[in-house]
């Protein structure tokens, strides 16, 4: 009955709202003009990243946070779990793994300089490497990570520190985030690398601390 | 601020911050919270000295702070207000002094004295409270004071007369507060005036009516109108102190002057009565007044039965003020006080009797009067006053009533005072006889205090007794004499009636 | 019809699965799925809508990207704690009512 | 520093991840030293927007809406960003003692946790709310989850669902909003929204509204609050309670007053009936429970009623609108006070049952003062910030006729009194000879006196009316 229900209710949403979707207005503001228009100042060649980094940098600042506090509430909920199975080797996965892995690397490197002038970036690059390390896990070639130490910290926390920092300090002189256009290239370009091997080691720390 | 502001801060404060104080001594500290205790309440009697001096010369005291855009919290210390302010301020240094007494190596001293002081603080509040929000905060942290002292001993029964005591008097404020409310939406937000705020063109009359009730019923509670009198019997479980100040005075006291404040300076006694308001409360108090005296009969606990004649005398200042005429108004002003004096002798004396030979109820007074001579004598004082016998203060109050009654033409009221002085004897004479004419049972039901020489118990619980009773005699032989209670009454009527006229 | 129209449609479709299936399923996986596609569903829209007269608009497309990584946040979060419930529990639903005592 | 705002949001931010790398020792300290300064800036940008009389805004990027994000303060603003740092910083104080080293995930935690909400205070653009809705949500998840018993996991699943859900409505109406104008900033849609929109854009309204209202725990949304709220160690409930629930009300409002205006006023009835509803239900629910946590928490389902009954009072004169600025101020000090209360009452009777608090008058006056303070606040009863709001919005009701509304909130008073004096009367209760034999902790100082420092400000707040209606005329 209640199944039923929701069903129906969830149909009737759709189907009322796809109505209100056909006859829709032309929309008043028209962005991606004014992104166009401004793209020179940003630094980034791709219109997507400089959105991403530049125009709505903040969002992507805030997402970081998110990503970090998602990893901070694994750790504390995981640090209990008992002993880790070794996973179960398997010959023909651990030599693709081997294979895999140094490729995926090098693709995570092209992703991350693709980013700045065609599809790609820092969080494509990072989700390509943690991929690399889950594979490597499930291969039995690396082990489930334990309570992460000073150094493994740092390197979860690095790419987000770096970032609040360059908006710390480019407070200081302007606005939050308000890349000079001189430095905007540089100073973005820092941050997407560091972002790279943050956001490598937390994708990964969401599968490997569980596991 | 000058000082004339700060004058009624200051009455507030020499009771709030000894209290505050109070909380954050340890239990042991004896001396130093008795000393605090005392210090306030002494100098709060100077400050209400100062104060009567000023007013008698016609000075003005008023204090206020916005808290709400167009709302303050305002004070202001006028004659009707220094009225209840003289008469809790004295009566708290004899309370205190018999707490003192009382509760000596009792748990939780600090508790006590701490909200005892703060209901004190309340009382201030609510009798120089200059507009409706004023007095509401101060009525509703009265009721928040008192709930811990009347549940202080934390038995079952203490529970229980407790909740009942919180489900009236919240129950009581929560009207009050629509009805405060909705007048203000009415006809904005004023202070209390002679002669009353309101005119007939502020809203359709039947909703001053209604809120007229909401306000009465609000304030009722408090006053322990018939039927929202049901807390009062129950909360006498609160330690005899608490019984004494509270519930004969301060409490009781805070809705009777609610009434007051409401009928004359809301209202104003003329628009009141053409709104048909004050026959009805007339009506109530008299079926108060009778009804609290019937049930008082067949009471064989001792501080029930004068529970219930607490029930009945406040009424007698309601119907002071729902008569219409400075007569009437001068019998209830003067009711206010006398009543608080002999009320707190009755219940001094009471606790003196339980806690020397352990006697709870009536039936037990059996020649409690050789053993405890002179407490039984106050005590007789104080109950010949509540029949109204002459040179008592009970007399003067009543013949003022009396007249007053005459005056507004409601002749049956004076009906209504001679049956309640008929059931007052009913219920005091036997009491007395028992004390003095009876023998003395062989033992006692629990003697704890051991009379050495001619002091029959503590002194500190013997004098405050003595005391008031002198005054409730003093009340009325001096009645005619300046500064007596019944002067200033006058005071206060003739300045309503000034503006009314 | 643009392509545009037609991904925002299926993206309400979509939205409405998700959110039937979140309020329905007991199945703490099919759950964390179930809002997965409410997610996408969100995402279909804002990219589909803003396009339906053709043209790419490269911030919707940036907020998307932003509120997948979110989503992926939000879906480890979920899973962890269902995981780590199912290792005290055993169980793959949430109990039905709270029991009175246990905690803190 | 030249402006407050992004600081606000840049600070918690950092020292969480200080709190992360560095332990719970230093990370404590880091916080509180970071909070401290936080409630100094709030203040500041207080002071700044009263002068001004009109909402501040900071590009960010430098670009300026629509192209970029901006951020923006208005009195409103700047009002719950005093109450955040003002509660959270005796509450810092009260967890460092509680946790004693223990839940290192604590403070990078609840940096997030207050880097969202302040985010989320200042943001002025509908798609960096959603960013910030999950950052206050997962956190606010993390926080009830980070004990890791079962029954807090559950609860931490069901509160992640719920709060996912409502993000989930949000950002569909946040796409169709995006859809029909092309911007999601708050300040370029204002004059765009009216009346005679398409369709799409009431479906959005309604989406994101109700969305929020499932994330502010409004009746009937408010099944996931209880076991969440009363399941978590008291410090986070303390959070949570006081403050995590009013960050998506603060949105509801911001919404209501500015983008949607022209659509909401058809539907403000609604609202307000699940808000008196929540009044009753929540209320009753406190009543009958068992645990003081449960009671409280059901007692925040209650009082977040009242924060709604204001819509359809919102008015020229603004009575509803500051009576709802009260209640958020009030409720969120006097109820972060009464979980730190029952923090201590539990820490230190061994026991969460309300018949097991007997006798705690006598042993614990400091707590059981603040509970009884806080208490006030929650009845509406005189002089507490509890009872401006009552008053305001009891007035605000009369002038519009609303009787029912009158009714409503008279009631919830007193059936506040009811749940609040069932703790307070057992608590004055001579405990049986065989409680008293129990081996009893010894209360941590701390601990006592920041919940008493919160419950005396929760009723002094109420002498500071003034000033507080001042601030919310600034721009809001």
């Amino acid at each position: 009955m209640k199944r039923f229900a929701v069903a129906l209710l969830a149909a009737l949403f759709a189907v009322a709202l796809i109505a209100a979707l056909l006859e829709l207005p032309a929309p008043a503001v028209d962005l991606p003009a004014a992104v166009g228009a401004k793209m020179a100042e940003s630094g980034i060649a791709h219109p997507v990243t400089a959105v991403l980094l530049n125009f709505r940098g903040y969002d992507t600042l805030l997402e970081i946070g998110v990503l970090l506090l998602a990893l901070i509430v694994v750790l504390a909920v995981a640090a209990r779990e008992e002993a880790k199975q070794p996973a179960v080797a398997d010959p023909v996965l651990q030599t693709l793994a081997r294979i895999a892995a140094p490729l995926m690397l090098l693709a995570a490197v092209y992703l991350l300089w693709a980013g700045a002038f065609r599809p790609g970036g820092a969080f494509q690059a990072g989700a390509v490497l943690a991929a690399a390390a889950v594979l490597l896990h499930l291969a039995g070639l690396a082990a489930a990570w334990q309570k992460p130490g000073k150094c493994l910290r740092i390197g979860l926390a690095a790419g987000f520190l770096v970032f609040l920092a360059v908006a710390a300090g480019l407070l200081v002189e302007g606005a939050l985030l308000q890349y000079p256009p001189a430095w905007a290239g540089a100073l973005i370009l820092l941050i997407e690398a560091t972002l790279t091997v943050s956001l490598g080691l937390i994708l990964a720390g969401l599968f490997l601390f569980l596991s | 601020m000058t000082a004339n502001e700060a004058l009624p801060l200051a009455v507030i404060a020499s009771s709030l911050l000894p209290g505050l104080a109070i909380f954050a001594l340890p239990e042991r500290s004896v001396a130093l919270r008795s000393a605090l205790n005392l210090f306030g309440a002494l100098a709060k009697l100077a400050l209400v000295a100062t104060l009567l001096a000023g007013v008698a010369a016609g000075e003005d005291y008023a204090f206020r702070y916005a808290v709400l855009p167009g709302i303050d919290l305002a004070f202001k210390a006028d004659a009707l207000a220094l009225l209840f302010v003289t008469l809790s301020a004295v009566l708290w240094l004899f309370t205190t002094l018999y707490a003192i007494g009382y509760l000596e190596n009792a748990p939780h001293r600090s508790r006590f004295f701490g909200f005892f002081s703060l209901c004190v603080t309340a009382t201030m509040g609510i009798a120089m409270a200059a507009n409706l929000f004023t007095f509401f905060i101060f009525y509703e942290l009265l009721t928040l004071a008192t709930f811990p002292l009347v549940v202080h001993r934390g038995t079952p029964q203490a529970m229980r007369g407790g909740t009942i005591y919180l489900a009236y008097t919240l129950l009581g404020g929560t009207l009050l507060l629509a009805g405060i409310v909705w007048l203000n939406a009415l006809a904005g937000h004023a202070e209390f005036a002679h002669g009353g705020y309101l005119a007939a063109g502020d809203a359709p009359n039947w909703q001053m009516q209604v809120i007229f009730l909401l306000l009465i019923a609000g304030v009722g509670v408090k006053a322990a109108i018939v039927p929202l009198h049901g807390w009062l019997p129950q909360a006498m479980v609160a330690p005899a102190p608490v019984s004494a100040l509270l519930h004969a005075v301060a409490v009781v006291k805070a809705g009777a002057f609610g009434i007051v404040r409401i009928v004359y300076e809301v209202y104003g006694i003329e628009f009141a009565q053409s709104l048909d308001l004050l026959a009805p409360l007339a009506v109530f108090a008299a079926v108060t007044i009778v009804w609290g005296s019937f049930r008082a009969l067949f009471q064989d606990d001792l501080k029930k039965r004068l529970a219930f004649s607490t029930v009945s005398q406040v009424s007698y200042i309601v119907l002071g003020v729902a008569l219409f005429g400075p007569l009437g108004t001068v019998g209830g002003l003067v009711h206010l006080v006398h009543q608080g004096i002999m009320k707190i002798t009755l219940f001094f004396c009471a606790g003196n009797f339980a806690e020397t030979l352990g006697i709870h109820k009536v039936s037990e007074m059996d020649g409690a009067g050789r053993r405890m001579p002179l407490t039984t004598l106050a005590f007789s004082i104080g109950a010949l006053g509540m029949m109204g016998a002459p040179v008592t203060a009970g007399a003067v109050s009543k013949a003022w009533l009396a007249d007053g009654a005459e005056a507004a033409g409601m002749d049956w009221a004076i009906w209504v005072l001679w049956t309640s002085s008929l059931l007052n004897a009913a219920y005091f004479l036997p009491i007395l006889w028992r004390a003095w004419l009876r023998p003395a049972p062989a033992a006692w039901p629990e003697e704890r205090i051991v009379a050495r020489g001619r002091r029959e118990t503590a002194w500190l619980l013997l004098l405050p007794p003595l005391v008031t009773a002198i005054m409730t005699l003093a009340a009325g032989m001096f009645a005619e004499s300046p500064g007596s209670p019944l002067e200033w009454a006058k005071l206060i009527a003739a300045r309503e009636y000034r503006v009314a006229h | 019809m643009t392509s545009g129209l037609i991904f925002a449609c299926a993206g309400v479709v979509l939205f409405a699965m998700g959110t039937a299936g979140v309020v329905l399923l007991d199945h703490l996986l099919r759950r964390i799925l179930a809002f997965n596609l409410m997610g996408s569903g969100a995402f279909l829209v804002l990219i589909g809508l803003a396009q339906r007269d053709g043209m790419p608009d490269p911030v919707p497309q940036a907020m998307v990207l932003t509120g997948i990584v979110v989503a992926v946040a939000a879906t480890a979060l979920a899973l962890a704690l269902a995981r780590r419930l199912f290792a005290l529990t055993g169980g793959y639903g949430l109990p039905q009512s709270e029991a009175k005592d246990g905690n803190d | 520093m030249t402006d407050p705002l992004p600081w606000l949001i840049l600070l918690p931010l950092l020292w969480a991840t200080g709190a992360f790398l560095l332990g719970p020792a230093r990370g404590a300290r880091l916080a509180l030293a970071g909070t401290a300064v936080q409630l100094w800036l709030a203040f500041a940008l207080a002071a700044k927007v009263s002068s001004a009389g009109t909402a501040l805004h900071h590009p960010v990027g430098g670009w300026g809406a629509p192209l970029g994000i901006d951020l923006a303060a208005d009195g409103l603003a700047a009002l719950l960003l005093i109450l955040t740092q003002f509660v959270a910083l005796p509450l810092f104080l009260y967890a460092r003692a509680y946790f004693a080293g223990k839940s290192p995930a604590f403070w990078p935690l609840a940096g997030f946790l207050l880097a969202g909400m302040n985010a989320l205070f200042l943001s002025a653009d509908l798609f960096n709310l959603y960013v910030t809705l999950e950052l206050v949500g997962l956190a606010a998840v993390g926080l009830v989850a980070m004990g890791g018993g079962a029954q807090q996991l559950a609860a931490a699943l069901r509160y992640l669902f719920a709060t996912l859900v409502g993000s989930g409505l949000y950002l569909l109406g946040v796409a169709l909003i995006y859809g029909v104008f092309g911007t999601v900033s708050i300040t370029a849609l204002t004059p765009l929204v009216t009346a005679d929109a398409p369709p799409a854009v009431w479906f959005a309204a309604g989406l994101m509204l109700a969305g929020l209202m499932a994330k502010t725990a409004l009746f009937p949304f408010h099944y996931w609050l209880p076991p969440a709220h009363g399941g978590a160690p008291a410090p986070v409930s303390a959070l949570l309670s006081a403050l995590v629930v009013k960050a998506s009300f603060y949105l509801i409002l911001r919404l209501w007053l500015h983008p949607f205006a022209p659509l909401t006023q058809v539907a403000a009835w609604l609202p307000a009936l699940l808000g008196g509803a929540a009044i009753l239900w929540g209320s009753w629910q406190a009543i009958r429970a068992e645990r003081l946590k449960e009671l409280v928490a059901w007692s925040t389902v209650a009082q977040l009623g009242y924060l709604f009954l204001i819509f359809p009072l919102l008015g020229a004169d603004r009575l509803a609108l500051h009576a709802g600025g009260m209640q958020v101020v009030a409720h969120g000090l006097a109820k972060a006070a009464m979980f730190a209360a029952v923090g201590v009452l539990i820490q230190v009777t061994g026991r969460d049952a309300v018949a097991d608090v007997a006798g705690v008058a006598a042993r614990l006056p400091v707590t059981l003062f603040a509970f009884g303070l806080a208490g006030i606040t929650l009845m509406g009863l005189p002089p507490s910030g509890g009872f401006l709001a009552k008053w305001m919005l009891i007035d605000a009701a009369l002038l519009r006729g609303r009787w029912d509304m009158v009714v409503v909130i008279l009631a919830g008073g007193l059936l506040a009194a009811v749940y609040v004096f069932r703790v307070l009367r057992q608590a004055f209760l001579l405990p049986s000879s065989g409680e008293r034999r129990r081996v009893e902790r010894r209360p941590v100082a701390t601990l006592e006196w920041t919940a008493f420092a919160l419950a005396a400000a929760s009723v002094l707040v109420g002498l500071r009316g003034m000033e507080i209606l001042r601030l919310l005329e600034a721009g809001t």
